[in-house]
């Protein structure tokens, strides 16, 4: 494995540069919708429960659902208005999610916010965390898995060092590299504060060679602050997958079903950085977020966008679609979910949209598996796909646990490199998700 | 407006199927003009036999069989222009003919069609030949750069049979052999393409010749004659790097590799053969399984780590 | 199988509904080594065929008097004794025949079919019954040995029983004659079968489903 | 040529070039049968080279040192294969004595190779190709490597083939037996080789 890389990967969208070319260089421009569609469910964990009705005015921050628990996260309202409706509404998961609309009364009139402190140095580190939470923070990069948890440290273990992932190896995204590249100190300011929280004294921003500029700003950004460094890593996919960015930055592997605190490290994004930064400095709950907007649209861009905006929203602040889109997604093109309506909202972790247009996205039919063996050289995980594929095939769980899949981070580079177009990544996931399920059943 | 919906990824490296298959005819074009200049139209007329014949076969059985039909993938192309560059210009046009029936129905089709064969079409097709009729198999003509389509040449034997050559004319293909193998100036840049392109690795061509050179050494054989005569090189380029048939990890390849280098220095020292590549690469097929099987599996990320 | 069979169905059965060739796979050595030839077929069917009939017959007269436990062996010790016999007559009348069919005409011995035959039919059944299987079984046997015996001869040499067929500038697949031959007509021809044999069964099927 | 060379000639032709399977066409019903996966084909081939080596041992000498003085040749089938099945109910039961997991493993084959024509194909060899007691040995011994080595290539293509998409009339003996043929194409290359 070379240094600073991770093994396999791949290179999607080469030539033309990861799709990023034509957002990399545009500022982030604030946007407000109309407005918010606020799912309870917009992180991973227990849902929260709403604590308005419709017809009720909120304020821009106000707490619009509790939090249900310690992996949930309360909800703010991310615009200022007047509650249209609540209810249970079909988003991109298999289940309907309870969720608030609002409509935005344009007026921006924040609660209440009270800062934990100035600056990094005058906040209670115990306070931090449950900052956090309360200010609705999970992870930026995708999963959104709530941060106060990954940021409590399970007794017996120890963590030594922070990475903030701004690998940003996906397609398309530009949001980080934005970020990273406009509010640099925001984003120091949140790894620290993680420090202090956690009592740790190694700082790592990881950034992809792909992004000099971004590791010129972090390098000037963290000067003279001890304990702080940027690493560069050479780009390829799927390097910001936490368990890839692991290996990359510090040699270590993550052992099979453990979690990033078994190799004393934790991992957040550069996004989530800024958010914690907001939170205890500023008060701010996490009501925005850096989105790009990619594709078949006019002027692509990055927008500071409100959490719940419509996506149809976004395209039109985007000046409309140059051609029909044929497939609309949330994410990147090697994870990301399909939208299956432009009226869907955004959410905490809708780091990108992209339209793409048929000729872009058709999916192709799939031929049979010529054993070329490109899936074994490029899955990250070591993993050997045509074979799960033939076993998952035959449908017994317990033959497809034995060969690994369940330690297959559904990264897509099998799927994006086979040349027979084998579904490989979805079957797998399926698989997965039917382990998980058969498992909980037997408890 | 409707939006389609599937699961990620939703974009794709270009290789497909039909691209490596199309890089690898490509690939062939040098060595099937060297071969058409070498030994005329009648080269050109055997390669054209094999390709019509494969494909058609490939077309009749998936029409007769009524599974869908993969002509499209241009594999069979590929075997067909292989069986081609595989015959003595010499040999009767019917024998590339049966090769490529042969090669399509017996060996690819019937275990299910491309990615389903365990030993390599052409080559197989090739062995079949070979055994079957040896004498039109085996003569060789020297090359006789004219336009003919009957067979006026002056047969020969080949470098391996005895015949005397220089490494250059050896180099350049001026000695006699089979359609593709005589040039190897010509199968050196096939190899190139195929590199540069990214639709093999390096490890099989190189390792095969590699390990032979080094047997062939300590046996005290001709080396560089071994290499530059006899389809070793076009074996080693366009055979013996087939996906289907050779191992699927870089491990299990070099091993593969390695093996193929071992039977063609043993078939051509103790064998009644004077040309193993055939059969080395066929016997090293055999064994791609076990070696898919054992080799076919690195470690697992974070497996074996205390967690 | 029904109570009462007739001597005609038992014998018909060995030659079609079991074949042991092509229904039951058995005795696959020699139908892949001996089958160089359409003679060399007949003359392994016909040395296996007596074999059969012989030892069915015998151990159908003796299957009362065979205990229990020792019956494999004592199935083998007939059986070889049979075998013992077709040798010495090959050998002293057709020494050509012996010659080519070589270590195959001993083997028989170990034949599947024929204890297949001991085990499951003549040890249950009367003798006459018995030689009657032994007899279709072992012309069962014999006509597909002679088909696959035929098929190589005639495009691994060209000739049909010795004689040429294919003219003169047929050039001879000389690999049907070999050992790859072998296997491959033999795969090939068992395969054809069934689907001939898939294909009756449908045509009956359809036909007493039309009849119902 | 020397002795030495000579017998490691011998053994490689006994392994490749005169290959049981694929080129004397003996021990075909086991090596179609018990060749579904790797695991068991190596558990049928390790017990058929364990009785190969002894019985070829044993018949030669039974043959040589009795029924040759005794004027009772003509005897040699049913001598060899009481022979081969006393040999197999003794390695049975002495496998299960000292080994009980080897037994576990290979158990269900031993009795299997007793109709296994291999085992009787290379006794009567032995005598017809008139090998000493050496070369006997040698011959049942690699003999039976080699038989290990072919089902074991064909476990693994097997096992490979498995989710191929192979016409329904062909599936099971057919297309092993063709797999077979296609395989002893390869083998044909090593023609030659040990004379």
């Amino acid at each position: 494995m070379p240094k600073n890389s991770i093994r396999g990967g791949v290179h999607p969208l080469e030539r033309q540069q990861g799709g990023k070319a034509s957002t990399s260089n545009t500022p982030i421009q604030p946007y407000a919708p109309s407005v918010v569609e606020l799912s309870m469910s917009l992180f991973l964990g227990k849902p929260s429960t709403p604590v308005v009705k419709a017809g009720d005015h909120v304020k821009l921050g106000q707490v619009i659902g509790e939090s249900g628990g310690f992996v949930s996260l309360p909800v703010h309202a991310s615009v200022s208005g007047e509650v249209v409706s609540v209810r249970p509404k079909m988003m991109m998961m298999d289940q309907p999610e309870m969720t608030v609309t609002i409509r935005n009364d344009m007026q921006d009139e924040w609660v209440e916010l009270t800062p934990l402190g100035k600056n990094v140095e005058s906040v209670d580190p115990a306070a931090i965390i449950p900052a956090i939470q309360a200010a609705g923070i999970c992870g930026l990069g995708g999963a959104a898995f709530p941060t106060h948890v990954k940021l409590t440290i399970p007794a017996g273990k120890t963590c030594e060092t922070i990475i903030i992932n701004g690998a940003e190896c996906e397609t398309h995204v530009t949001a980080d590299h934005r970020l990273m590249l406009e509010s640099p100190e925001r984003i120091v300011q949140g790894l620290r504060l993680a420090m202090r929280a956690t009592n740790v004294n190694k700082g790592i921003i990881a950034i992809e060679d792909n992004k000099k500029d971004a590791i010129a700003t972090m390098q000037k950004a963290v000067a003279g602050l001890e304990g702080l460094s940027v690493v560069s890593l050479r780009a390829k996919y799927p390097q910001g997958s936490e368990k890839q960015l692991i290996q990359a930055v510090t040699g270590r592997e993550v052992p099979s079903k453990g979690l990033p605190i078994d190799v004393g490290v934790v991992v957040l994004n550069a996004g989530t950085a800024a958010a914690i930064s907001d939170a205890i400095l500023l008060g701010r709950p996490l009501i925005e977020r850096v989105t790009t907007v990619a594709g078949c649209v006019k002027t692509p861009g990055n927008f500071l966008v409100r959490i719940g905006t419509p996506v149809s929203e976004l395209i039109e602040a985007c000046g409309g679609y140059t051609e029909e889109p044929y497939r609309m997604i949330m994410g990147g093109c090697m994870t990301g979910l399909c939208v299956p309506d432009a009226a869907m909202p955004t959410g905490k972790r809708t780091n990108c949209v992209v339209a793409l247009t048929e000729k872009e996205a058709k999916a192709q039919e799939e031929g049979p598996c010529i054993r070329c063996g490109r899936c074994l050289d490029v899955c990250p995980m070591g993993l050997q796909p045509y074979r799960m594929r033939n076993i998952c095939d035959q449908g017994d769980l317990k033959k497809a646990e034995a060969c690994d899949v369940m330690e297959c981070v559904v990264c897509g580079c099998c799927t994006y490199i086979c040349p027979a177009r084998r579904q490989l990544t979805s079957v797998f996931k399926n698989t997965k998700d039917a382990i998980a399920r058969e498992a909980r059943r037997a408890k | 407006m409707s939006l389609h919906v599937s699961n990620a990824p939703y974009v794709f490296s270009g290789n497909t199927t039909r691209v490596l298959m199309r890089d690898v005819v490509i690939a062939m074009i040098p060595t099937a003009l060297a071969g058409i200049f070498f030994f005329g139209l009648r080269a050109l007329l055997h390669i054209l036999i094999g390709i019509v014949a494969a494909v058609a076969a490939e077309y009749g059985y998936q029409k007769l069989l009524k599974k869908p039909i993969r002509i499209g993938d241009c594999s069979a192309v590929v075997t067909g222009m292989l069986i081609a560059l595989n015959v003595p210009a010499a040999a009767p046009l019917w024998i590339t003919l049966i090769g490529s029936l042969v090669a399509i129905i017996l060996v690819k089709e019937l275990f299910g069609g491309i990615g389903g064969n365990f030993m390599n079409p052409a080559l197989t097709a090739r062995a079949i030949l070979m055994v079957s009729w040896p004498v039109a198999m085996t003569s060789f003509t020297l090359p006789v750069y004219g336009l003919g389509i009957g067979v006026d040449a002056v047969s020969s034997a080949t470098v391996l049979g005895g015949l005397e050559a220089t490494p250059l004319q050896m180099f350049l293909g001026l000695i006699p052999g089979t359609i593709g193998e005589v040039s190897k100036a010509a199968i050196l840049i096939g190899l190139a393409y195929l590199l540069l392109r990214g639709v093999i690795s390096w490890h099989i061509p190189v390792i095969y010749v590699a390990s032979y050179a080094v047997l062939a050494l300590l046996l005290g054989n001709d080396v560089l004659a071994g290499i530059l005569s006899g389809g070793m090189l076009f074996g080693a380029v366009f055979m013996a790097t087939d996906y289907t048939t050779s191992p699927m990890t870089k491990k299990g390849q070099m091993v593969y590799a390695a093996g193929c280098g071992l039977m063609t220095c043993i078939i051509r020292n103790f064998g009644s053969y004077p040309e193993g590549v055939t059969f080395a690469i066929l016997l090293m097929n055999i064994a791609t399984p076990l070696l898919d099987k054992y080799m076919g599996a690195g470690r697992v990320y974070g497996k074996g780590k205390k967690a | 199988m029904e109570k009462k069979k007739s001597l005609f169905s038992v014998f018909f059965n060995g030659i079609v509904t079991e074949n042991p060739t092509f229904r039951l796979v058995l005795g696959t050595c020699p139908t892949i080594a001996v089958t160089t030839s359409a003679i060399n077929g007949i003359g392994m069917g016909l040395a296996a065929t007596f074999v059969l009939v012989g030892s069915n017959f015998v151990i159908s007269l003796l299957r009362i008097f065979i205990p229990d436990k020792v019956r494999i062996p004592a199935f083998i010790v007939v059986i070889c004794t049979f075998v013992t016999m077709v040798q010495m007559l090959l050998q002293a009348y057709v020494p050509s025949l012996y010659e080519s069919l070589g270590l195959f005409i001993p083997l028989i011995v170990v034949n599947c079919i024929i204890l297949a035959r001991a085990e499951a039919f003549a040890s249950k059944n009367g003798p006459l019954l018995s030689a009657m299987d032994g007899l279709g079984m072992g012309l069962g046997f014999t006509i597909a040995i002679t088909i696959i015996g035929c098929i190589r001869e005639l495009f691994g040499t060209g000739t049909l029983f010795g004689i040429p067929i294919m003219g003169a500038s047929y050039q001879p697949m000389l690999i049907l004659v070999l050992a790859p031959g072998g296997f491959i007509v033999f795969g090939t021809v068992l395969g054809l079968a069934n689907i001939i044999m898939r294909k009756l069964e449908a045509k009956k099927a359809a036909k007493e489903g039309a009849k119902a | 040529m020397n002795e030495v060379l000579r017998i490691l000639l011998f053994m490689v032709s006994c392994v490749f070039t005169h290959n049981f399977i694929f080129s004397r066409f003996l021990g075909c019903c086991p090596f179609l049968g018990v060749s579904n996966k790797v695991e068991t084909a190596v558990g049928m081939g390790i017990a058929v080279t364990f009785v190969m080596a002894l019985a070829s041992l044993f018949t030669w000498v039974v043959y040589h040192l009795i029924l040759v003085p005794l004027q009772l040749a003509y005897l040699n089938t049913i001598a060899f294969i009481l022979i081969i099945a006393a040999l197999v109910q003794f390695v049975e039961m002495f496998i299960k004595k000292s080994s009980p997991s080897l037994y576990k493993a290979l158990g269900i084959y031993l009795p299997l190779i007793t109709t296994n024509c291999a085992v009787l194909g290379v006794a009567v060899l032995n005598i017809s190709e008139e090998y000493n007691l050496l070369y006997s040995v040698l011959n049942g011994t690699f003999g039976a490597l080699g038989f290990l080595l072919a089902i074991v290539l064909m476990a693994g293509v097997r096992e490979r083939l498995e989710t191929s998409d192979i016409p329904v009339p062909f599936r099971g003996f057919p297309i092993c037996i063709i797999i077979a043929g296609l395989m002893s194409v390869a083998f044909m290359g090593f023609s030659g080789i040990g004379g």
